[in-house]
């Protein structure tokens, strides 16, 4: 191991110990380390803003024939203006047309993307040639939806078939939820499984190759 | 003037993009849609360059004004331009410049800032087994179903538990999947991004109607 | 005080002590159990071995560095399988912070791996702002979107996109994500284009896919580390994923300990007001 | 008074347990959008024996606030919630057409399966195909 990646563990090792300590108290090492963490996720986007967008995006096409890309030019431009309170509703226009781009877009998937094909794949039969597993599945999944959509309807009190229908929803949402936690307990504790690995397996592990 | 223009732009653009959806690529409005994707990459882009503006705006007014902690706020805008400058110099001065293998920009990011994010994310196992001591309570009826399928869908998730969970008759793993996850949760999961979708959606025919403005601030 | 009290009122950092204690005592004393195949999975895994050899595929670095222990695994495994069946791998992210780093930097090792040309064998397309814009722009003309890779060379002097203009040419997508941009991959370009997706997601993520599995938009689902651990399995070429899971399991159990602990103490000791949470 | 306390999710989170823990609030309200922040905050504010209510349209930071606060609004309650108190019409507005939508998709629903029950439903399942 050359002295570079030996540098390079122990960098690493101690960013990941400062930030740890939070967990016993404030103190000096992580604030340290949060503030340089801030400032390096503020400049990573420097880099990738200039490059992704500005050369690659509008200056080199601009320059190679397409000349009306000046016009969302001028638009990036005026975001800026977001930033003094005076002339700030100078960069509605800019805010104006990503927001509308972006809901055209949304308008059409949201309805074409998820909403058709999940209420189609529900449509399944009641009974059949399937075995009774594959029945018993869509009789939960049928119930399941429509009575977590009625649960989400608000224009009627929920009293009668309403009211009985929103509390069976209830129960499925609940083991729903019940499922969802147990699911991500596991998702965090691998987040910091991933850190005590490279703790034990790469830093503490180049003490050997120390001296 | 303030507010018809953008309202003006934003129905332009939500119609072009959603009614070419009906039409060819290479219609007049097919070609036109994907100018407007193209010109939604820059613009919007450039939000991520606000973000860095106004970090550096708060940062440096607590310096000139040495408000509490101010020697961090040194740090970070030192930490910033460390990684900024080198990545926006031309590759060509230096292999140090630019965003390839070897400039300063990686380096910096692989040795610095993603180990920092990656254990700001782990310290949420502490949180989280504490929370389950402290605040996971069976509170009432709703709250037990909600404990008792957490706690089966723990134990499944992990080696040690579903050898633990296959000791008892039946195949409970088995079930836990396809009822459970595949079951309930699924048909609970896909009643909410119903409800979701439809909301995004009357939300999006709101901002391309000019209904909703709160995005555009006041002032 | 009953012990129940003192219990409730217990400094937390004894319980994070227990958790790091917890973490790090599997790696001295490794306790190996079977990790079982979840059909998701194997959906997954067979749906990409039965991509033809040597066709262009999607590998999308949807992930953040916050997330990496869950996820790399999953990409990793992803870019190996494709590279065995001498398939085209493009990878591109949609992630600002982080993503076009992490995709150079996985995709050039497991290259090495396979002695892989970049340029003829894998092309990494990296970052563009709006998924609105990238996903459905790119059905039409990636090179409109893309007009260079991650390192800036235009798309027109690298051999691979030269048979590369659309969709239409893409035989598979596997997204790896640890956010929403793995629901706009389905609601676009599933809906719209028809290009079959796998997905490879966090924990927190992996039970709303189920529906997405069930529908026959995401053709297989990994979940969390265990599902990158079976998919490792699957490929018989054990990785980070498959040691991180041989861990998991202490702390699981701690944490299990703990919500029956504090149950038993809400139960047994003084009684507080029922109320119901709606 | 609204104060900004922080840019960075856990920085934010830090600080507001602290007012929590030193100024024991009578009551907490977590009303939009949470990620993995939601359980420090609201274990952090049943330590500190506040009365909680909770709101949030992302499903999976509900189960937390579930186990941890005392009244949770469950993903669109927090909608429906705003609209009913406000009485805002675009937001009655919006609710009213997306319940009209929900309760015709409901409908579809139960007929399609019935269709497909006895095997009648192919071009009734055609309508919804989508790829």
């Amino acid at each position: 191991m050359s002295g570079v990646e030996l540098f390079q563990i122990w960098l690493v090792a101690f960013a990941t110990l400062a930030l740890f300590s939070f967990m016993y108290k404030d103190n000096p090492f992580y604030r340290v380390a949060e503030h340089v963490f801030t400032g390096l996720s503020a400049g990573y986007y420097i880099g990738l803003t200039w490059d992704t967008i500005i050369v690659t995006q509008l200056w080199n096409p601009m320059m190679s024939g397409r000349w009306w890309l000046f016009i969302p030019g001028i638009l990036s431009l005026l975001m800026f203006t977001r930033l003094s309170p005076r002339f700030s509703w100078v960069s509605r226009t800019s805010l104006a047309f990503v927001m509308g781009v972006t809901a055209g877009g949304a308008l059409v998937f949201q309805l074409h993307g998820l909403v058709l094909p999940q209420i189609q794949s529900t449509m399944m039969p009641l009974w059949g040639s399937e075995g009774v597993g594959t029945l018993l599945l869509t009789i939960i999944m049928v119930i399941g939806v429509i009575s977590t959509l009625i649960y989400f309807y608000y224009s009627k009190e929920h009293k009668g078939v309403l009211g009985m229908t929103a509390r069976v929803g209830i129960w499925f949402i609940m083991i729903s939820f019940g499922a969802h936690f147990g699911y991500t307990v596991m998702g965090r504790v691998s987040l910091l499984i991933g850190r005590v690995q490279f703790l034990i397996e790469d830093w503490i592990g180049s003490f050997g190759q120390i001296g | 003037m303030r507010t018809t223009v953008p309202i003006a732009v934003a129905f332009i653009a939500g119609m072009v993009v959603a009614v070419s959806y009906f039409f060819a690529d290479e219609s007049a409005i097919g070609w036109l849609r994907l100018e407007f994707l193209v010109w939604l990459i820059i613009v919007g882009g450039m939000t991520l360059a606000l973000g860095v503006v106004s970090i550096v705006r708060v940062n440096w007014d607590a310096v000139k004004k040495r408000k509490e902690g101010w020697p961090y706020k040194v740090l970070t805008l030192v930490s910033v331009f460390a990684m900024g400058v080198p990545a926006v110099l031309p590759e060509s001065w230096s292999p140090l410049f630019g965003r390839n293998q070897g400039s300063i920009y990686e380096w910096l990011f692989t040795y610095l800032d993603a180990p920092m994010m990656a254990t700001m994310f782990a310290t949420l196992a502490f949180y989280i087994a504490s929370a389950a001591y402290r605040a996971f309570r069976a509170r009432n009826a709703e709250a037990t179903v909600l404990l008792i399928t957490a706690t089966a869908v723990m134990l499944w998730r992990v080696p040690m538990g579903e050898a633990f969970l296959n000791l008892f008759p039946g195949d409970i793993p088995y079930f836990l999947n396809t009822y459970i996850m595949a079951g309930a949760n699924m048909a609970v999961q896909r009643g909410i991004i119903i409800g979701a979708a439809l909301g995004a959606a009357s939300m999006s025919l709101r901002i391309i109607l000019g209904i909703e403005r709160t995005y555009m601030g006041r002032g | 005080m009953s012990i129940w009290t003192k219990l409730e009122t217990l400094d937390r950092r004894w319980v994070y002590l227990m958790v790091s204690i917890a973490v790090i005592v599997p790696f001295i004393i490794e306790a190996k159990f079977p990790i079982s195949i979840t059909p998701e999975a194997r959906k997954l895994f067979e749906a990409v071995e039965a991509v033809p050899d040597s066709s262009n595929v999607f590998v999308v670095f949807d992930y953040y560095a916050s997330t990496t222990a869950e996820c790399e695994p999953m990409s990793r495994a992803a870019v190996r399988h494709f590279f065995r069946k001498d398939c085209k791998v493009i990878t591109l992210t949609n992630i600002p912070l982080g993503g076009p780093s992490m995709s150079e930097r996985v995709t050039r090792e497991v290259a090495l791996e396979y002695d892989k040309e970049y340029g003829v064998d894998f092309v990494n397309l990296g970052f563009k702002y709006g998924y609105v814009a990238v996903l459905s722009g790119m059905g039409t003309s990636i090179e409109s979107i893309f007009p260079t890779d991650n390192s800036g060379t235009p798309l027109s002097e690298l051999p691979l996109m030269d048979s590369v203009y659309n969709y239409d040419d893409i035989e598979f997508i596997f997204e790896v994500a640890d956010n929403a941009t793995a629901e706009f991959w389905v609601s676009i370009v599933n809906a719209q284009y028809g290009v079959p997706i796998g997905c490879g997601t966090t924990a927190v993520s992996a039970p709303k896919y189920y529906s997405f599995v069930q529908s026959g938009q995401f053709v297989g689902l990994l979940g969390g580390m265990k599902g990158a651990a079976e998919y490792e399995l699957m490929m018989d070429q054990p990785d980070l994923a498959v040691r991180g899971m041989a861990v998991q399991s202490l702390v699981h159990l701690l944490i299990i300990g703990f919500v029956v602990l504090g149950n038993l103490g809400y139960f047994l000791g003084p009684r507080k007001k029922k109320r119901s949470a709606f | 008074m609204v104060r900004y306390v922080a840019g960075e999710q856990f920085a934010f989170t830090a600080t507001v347990n602290g007012y929590m823990m030193r100024e024991r609030p009578a009551t907490n309200i977590y009303m939009g959008g949470f990620f993995a922040e939601s359980l420090l905050l609201a274990e952090t504010g049943n330590a500190a024996g506040s009365i909680q209510i909770a709101g949030t349209p992302r499903p999976e930071q509900l189960p937390f606030f579930i186990a941890a606060c005392d009244y949770t609004l469950l993903g669109e309650e927090l909608y429906a919630a705003s609209a009913y108190l406000s009485h805002q019409p675009v937001m009655l507005g919006g609710l009213k057409g997306q319940d009209f939508v929900k309760m015709l998709l409901v409908i579809c629903l139960v007929l399609g399966v019935l269709l497909v029950t006895f095997g009648i439903g192919e071009t009734y399942l055609g309508w919804f195909e989508s790829v």
